[in-house]
């Protein structure tokens, strides 16, 4: 049976974490269950446990937290943000989490690979001969095929 | 009369052509003038989960477009709509924020107030048309035909950044257009439950798994088709279902039908201007019961 | 000291309203009180006693009617009921009171007024999660202690049948940041479980859920009670996710039981509302700028003569209720004799 | 001893910070006080006009409100002090709840007030990194105790600037202000788990504390520089030496004020003995505060009423038939009995509920308004209405409850159907012989009623117990005699009981034959 050990405790996690956009209200989880029971995820995959994932931050699992699948499953569907009777935003908590992993260097190939064609294309889909084909096809405008000011703008912001 | 910057994203010009063609036609029919502005690109939603101020910056920068354009945006895809919705409330709402955003924009020689408004397509429906006018515009009778409802998430939520829209949890935005036009909206249970389009990235198990729940309970409501107002959740129901039924090995042959194709059908609008033969789930018998012909 | 003139005003009849006018009538004052409703008593003259087996659950809602026969006999108080406040405005060192009265607007000087305005309960019909309103047989606590008083006895209000699975949701309303009510409402737990108790021994075959996230500890017998609870009453540490008809009327929830999300169903389901700031709240704080503490309830302002007793200032058992109320007599009488 | 000397001065008992607050209240409204505090520590900032009587014990008390003779002992010797009324004002006993097996109080573990000392103690606040807050477990903590604890959790991260993690099992936040507490230990980064399972370990660098998260459903093990068992409120043996020597009620902890609500916020079972805060149970600061300007009030109408109203003799004595037996002295709940050479009935103590006279078997009392002779003429004039098809019954009904609720019945309410009642001052009162004649009255009356209080809510404590015993013998006198047990009956009830009294009442009707 897995248990916790003090080395898997970082006391300042939650601290990092209330420090992301999103994560502000962690420290009022009261545990309540209001978001778990809720979640259309968790009902299929009990991986993903919106409330214990609270309580792995609460308690510091930093590494657990940030290496695992759980923290990618959420459906970002906000009926627990919706609900949370102490203003934890959870949908946001978890984009927030998210991000903090990323930038600790742990994140699903299909993830970056989004980011990647956005950053390039300004689209999740890039329109090629073929879109433009159909879209004429169907009688609907023609659109650029990607959008290359959007590059632009993410580029200025990483410099 | 209204006209809309309209924001199709990234999903619809290239996967969902029949949405993009409906609400044209249906736009069309009820005099929305919806203006196409080359420029728009990805609304910022995709990059949330690795860089949610870079997001942000991209939905800024779209808001900035519709800005200098000097009209209201109108979505199709919800995900759009949030990302779009919160951007907008953010930069109304937090001065510092709207600093840094046009810091950023600055970059690419544009700038924008918070200002911008936008709203889903079925909300500008509702808002600005009218039940009435809709109403008018019906030329098929639907028959009460049955239909299930998959309000979606994004549609509706965070409620915050949509003052004064529907309840997300007893929603009937769509249930009023639908009555209005003639059909019948069916009660089933998980009404409300998420169609897992944004898991399919990481798993599609659960993905599929969540979308497979919410066809069995449309199934047993004996809805004859499920409406849905964006791509993602089109993908789950109508792409995948094929996938769902071999995965699961059950049958659903649920046609999965967009609000703008419902209404489309019971403004008398051809099945080909309704892009009704690009749905993966055959539409024909469906359509054909509804029109009382056999194509 | 002059003690016949009539210097004090108590708003709100409710237990609180009524212990502070009698202990001012003791003091010799002639306070007067006044009450919107046609009747005395407030609140906890509408519950039920929760006594089991003969035995006092220490409930204290028939300390009301005490209150209410000692004031029959108690010539001192000036009681206008079924009476509204136009407004209350400063006069000189005191305060003007403008009273609509059955026999008319009545304006009347006083040095000191008492806001015994009580509590509203909260309304769950705002968290439409909850479904109440949406869902048939989910009612309040309150609707389920009116039911007992007048009917002794507990039917679905959808079919009149007699449940065989209730369950209880505690701190609906209240331990909620989220709705600024940064409190516990003190009293939920208490009556949910006293008449849980109550329903119990009347009908042993009811099968009783409670979902919680902290019991608290409600009078001096909880030491007695609270362990054997658990084999009347299933508690479960959950607050449900989601709730929704089924077949028969009967109340669906969804609750995490820590492997997996269990769909459970009830007959008749108790929202365990708590306590809320009363509608009138805003009105006084306005005329009278009396300050609102952090839990959102009005604080007294001793200086200027205006105090604020019983659950008007934050929840309160009605045996709290008593005891912030007799206290208050002391401060009152203190203000009007001229001592702090 | 002497009485019959109207004092005003109020005796505190008590040397902390309640009976501190207690003479201030007292003092401020200019009642003169005397504290005996059982610690001989000096207070600066006494309140004025308060006599402070250091290392004081009291040993014995006797006599009435405005009239007690009070024995102290005190720097050795033993003497007599008056007093117009006494107030319970102890404060708080702790205890440290139980610790698992194997921990051991000591540097890494101890309990809270020694906690408190050594952190915020004079030597200042030690680094430290991680503190753990053990709670008892069994859910039986109170607000008073939650109270002490957060405000302990908050300052240990704000002054030490230390992690803390509380251990309990239900967090008691059921008094003003405490949820905001709760949520400042939140905010600071506290953490509170509600964990089965609690294994501690001593190290020489650390303790570690092993438990069963509830949440996560896997074990936890944390490592802290200091555990701090929580303490609970229980009665110190003072409480229970006091309860002998003032005659007064405990609850079943053995706090000096019976649990029953009638006795809320600071009264006992002896009119003129005032128990306060921790005196009474485990306090909150907000009871506290309560419990002492409540007290103060009472004292105040104590002694309007004592010079306001005159006080007649409430208990007739025939010395005749007196057998100096001290049963009246021993079943008094109020105090109010003297027993000199004979028993002296003390009016201003009085509450009149009649226990002695029902309980004297020379049958040498009577209750002033229910002699015997007069009540056992209004008991034979009762004459149930001949309802059709409706048993005839007689109750005798306690006036504070269910005399309460018929007489607020309209005279056709189905509760009234057949019946016809006489109220007393307390169901405990009623007589044997009572219930005899009107049972001897077949063809008059179908069934007896002895319709009492609540038990727990009966104000003269024990009534409600007496009167059901009563009940209970007299249906056995039946049996013994062949006579039909079911004619007589015992319901209790409260003034806002009437639904469930009409229920039973006509549940005991239909069961008469």
């Amino acid at each position: 049976m897995s248990q916790i050990n003090p080395d898997e405790v970082f006391d300042d996690f939650a601290e990092m974490v209330a420090a992301e956009p999103g994560g502000e209200a962690i420290r009022s989880c009261y545990a309540c269950g209001t978001c778990s029971a809720g979640c259309p995820v968790r009902r299929v995959n009990s991986a993903y446990n919106p409330r214990k994932i609270i309580r792995m931050i609460l308690l510091g699992l930093k590494d657990r937290v940030l290496a695992s699948d759980f923290i990618w499953l959420c459906s970002s569907c906000y009926t627990c943000q919706e609900r949370c009777p102490q203003g934890v935003k959870i949908t946001d908590l978890m984009t927030a989490v998210r991000n903090i992993a990323v930038r600790e260097g742990f994140s699903p190939s299909g993830v970056a690979m989004q980011a990647d064609l956005i950053r390039r294309h300004g689209r999740l889909y890039p329109l090629d001969d073929f879109d433009h084909k159909k879209r004429e096809k169907a009688g609907l405008p023609p659109l650029p095929s990607e959008i290359e000011e959007v590059a632009r703008l993410l580029e200025t912001r990483e410099k | 009369m209204n006209r809309y910057a309209f924001f199709l994203g990234c999903t619809i010009p290239a996967r969902s052509r029949n949405y993009e063609m409906s609400a044209r036609a249906v736009a069309k029919r009820l005099g929305l003038e919806i203006v196409d502005i080359a420029d728009f690109g990805c609304c910022g939603f995709p990059m949330k989960a690795t860089d949610q101020a870079a997001a942000g910056l991209l939905a800024a920068r779209n808001l900035a477009l519709a800005e200098a354009a000097g009209m209201d945006i109108c979505t199709l895809c919800s995900a759009c709509t949030s990302m779009l919705s919160e951007e907008a409330h953010r930069l109304a709402h937090d001065a510092g924020h709207l600093a840094e955003a046009n810091r950023h924009l600055a970059g690419i020689g544009r700038s924008c107030s918070g200002t911008a408004r936008v709203r889903h397509f079925a909300r500008v429906l509702i808002e600005d048309v009218g039940l009435d006018r809709i109403r008018e515009s019906i030329t098929v009778d639907l028959k009460g035909l049955p239909v299930a409802i998959h309000y979606g998430c994004h549609y509706l939520k965070p409620s915050e950044i949509y003052p004064g829209w529907d309840d997300p949890e007893a929603p009937k935005s769509i249930e009023r257009i639908l009555e209005a036009i003639g059909a019948r909206p069916v009660a089933y249970a998980g009404e409300k439950d998420c169609c897992g389009g944004a898991v399919l990235v990481a798993d599609e198990d659960t993905a599929l798994g969540m979308a497979k729940g919410k066809l069995d309970h449309v199934k047993a409501a004996g809805a004859k088709t499920l409406c849905v107002v964006c791509p993602f959740c089109s993908v789950m129901y109508d792409d995948n279902q094929k996938s769902i039924e071999n995965k699961f090995e059950t049958r659903y042959q649920i046609p999965v039908l967009f609000l703008p194709q419902i209404m489309g059908l019971a403004m008398g609008v051809d099945r080909k201007e309704l892009g009704l033969n690009m749905n993966v789930v055959k539409t024909k018998q469906l359509t054909g019961e509804i029109l009382g012909q056999d194509e | 000291m002059d003690r016949t003139s009539e210097d004090v005003l108590v708003i709100g009849g409710g237990i609180a309203g009524l212990t502070v006018a009698l202990g001012l009538a003791k003091e010799g004052w002639r306070p007067w009180l006044i009450e919107k409703e046609d009747r005395l008593g407030g609140h906890a003259a509408a519950y039920v006693c929760k006594a089991v087996e003969g035995e006092c659950q220490r409930c204290g809602a028939c300390l009301v009617d005490l209150a209410l026969k000692e004031h029959a006999s108690e010539a001192r108080i000036k009681t206008l009921v079924n009476a509204a406040i136009e407004r209350i405005t400063p006069s000189g060192s005191g305060h003007l009171a403008a009273l609509e009265t059955p026999d008319g607007l009545v304006e009347q000087p006083f040095r000191a007024v008492v806001l015994c305005h009580g509590f509203t309960p909260f309304d769950p019909r705002s968290r439409t999660n909850l479904g109440y309103g949406r869902v048939p047989n989910i009612m309040t606590g309150h609707e389920l202690e009116a039911m007992l008083k007048v009917t002794g006895r507990v039917l679905r209000p959808s079919d009149g049948a007699v449940p065989r699975q209730m369950a209880f949701v505690q701190c609906v309303g209240s331990r909620n940041a989220r709705l600024g009510h940064p409190y516990c409402s003190q009293v939920c737990c208490g009556y949910a479980l006293r008449m849980a108790r109550q329903i119990k021994n009347r009908l042993p075959e009811t099968d009783l859920t409670c979902f919680y996230m902290d019991i608290q500890t409600y009078g001096k017998d909880f030491p007695d009670v609270w362990p054997g609870l658990g084999g009347e009453i299933r508690f479960v540490r959950e607050i449900p996710g989601d709730y929704f008809s089924l077949e028969g009327d009967r109340v669906g929830v969804l609750v995490e039981t820590g492997d997996a999300v269990e769909e459970l169903s009830f007959d008749l389901l108790v929202l365990s509302v708590g306590m809320a700031p009363s509608p009138d709240q805003d009105r006084f704080c306005e005329w009278l700028n009396a300050p609102v503490g952090a839990e959102g309830f009005l604080r007294s302002d001793p200086d200027s003569g205006v105090f604020v007793v019983g659950s008007a200032a934050g929840p309160m058992s009605i045996v709290d209720s008593i005891a912030h109320a007799r206290a208050a007599v002391r401060d009152v009488a203190g203000f009007l004799e001229g001592r702090k | 001893m002497k009485l019959g000397e109207y004092d005003k001065t109020v005796l505190v008992i008590g040397g902390g910070p309640t009976a501190w607050e207690m003479s201030r209240s007292l003092a401020q409204d200019g009642i003169p006080v005397m504290v005996a505090a059982p610690d001989d520590a000096e207070r600066a900032d006494m309140p004025s006009g308060v006599e402070w009587i250091l290392g004081a014990q009291v040993t014995d008390v006797i006599g009435q409100v405005g009239d007690f003779a009070v024995w102290l002992k005190a720097g050795g010797k033993r003497f007599e002090r008056r007093a117009g009324a006494i107030i319970l004002a102890l404060d708080a006993n702790r205890q440290p709840g139980v610790l698992p097996a194997g921990a051991a109080f000591g540097e890494r573990i101890r309990a809270m007030t020694e906690a408190e000392d050594v952190l915020f103690g004079r030597q200042g606040h030690p680094s430290l990194r991680r503190v753990i807050v053990l709670d008892r477990l069994d859910g039986l903590s109170t607000a008073a105790s939650h109270e002490r604890l957060l405000r302990f959790a908050v300052r240990v991260q704000e002054e030490c600037n230390a992690t803390v993690y509380v251990l309990t099992s239900q967090v008691k936040v059921a008094s003003i202000g405490l949820e905001i507490l709760y949520g400042r230990l939140r905010d600071g980064g506290g953490l509170v788990v509600k964990p089965d399972a609690v294994q501690v370990e001593t190290g020489d660098d650390a303790v570690r504390i092993r438990f069963r998260d509830t949440v996560l459903d896997e074990d936890v093990v944390l490592e802290a520089d200091m555990l701090v068992a929580a303490e609970d409120e229980a009665p110190s043996p003072e409480l229970e030496r006091l309860a002998g020597v003032l005659r007064i009620e405990r609850d079943k902890q053995g706090f000096l004020q019976a649990d029953n609500v009638l006795r809320r916020p600071c009264l006992t079972n002896r009119r003129g003995v005032l128990s306060v805060g921790s005196s009474a149970a485990p306090s909150t600061q907000w009871d506290t505060e309560q419990g002492v300007t409540a007290a103060t009030v009472e004292i105040r109408e104590l002694y309007r009423w004592i010079e306001e109203e005159d006080h007649p003799d409430t208990i007739l004595y025939n010395r005749d038939f007196c057998a100096f037996c001290l049963t009246c002295f021993r079943v008094c709940p109020h105090g109010a009995i003297h027993f000199t050479d004979r028993p002296n009935f003390l009016p201003l103590a009085c509450q009149r509920c009649g226990l002695c006279a029902a309980a004297c078997p020379g049958e040498a009392l009577e209750l002033v308004g229910y002699e015997k002779e007069t009540f056992f003429k209004t008991l034979s004039s009762l004459k149930p209405l001949d309802v059709e098809g409706s048993k005839r019954i007689v109750a005798i009904a306690c006036t504070k409850s269910a005399g309460r609720v018929l007489n607020a019945a309209p005279a056709d309410a189905e509760i009234r159907k057949g019946l016809a009642w006489v109220e007393v001052q307390c169901a405990g009162t009623i007589r044997t012989t009572s219930l005899l004649r009107l049972l001897a009255r077949p063809g008059l009356v179908d069934g007896v009623l002895v319709l009492a209080c609540h038990n727990g809510n009966c104000r003269s404590g024990t009534g409600t117990v007496v009167a059901k015993n009563l009940v209970e013998s007299v249906k056995v006198l039946l049996k013994a005699i062949g006579a039909d047990p079911g004619r007589i009956g015992y319901i209790s009830t409260a003034a806002n009981d009437e639904v469930e009294l009409a229920r039973q009442i006509t549940a005991f009707r239909d069961g008469l034959r």
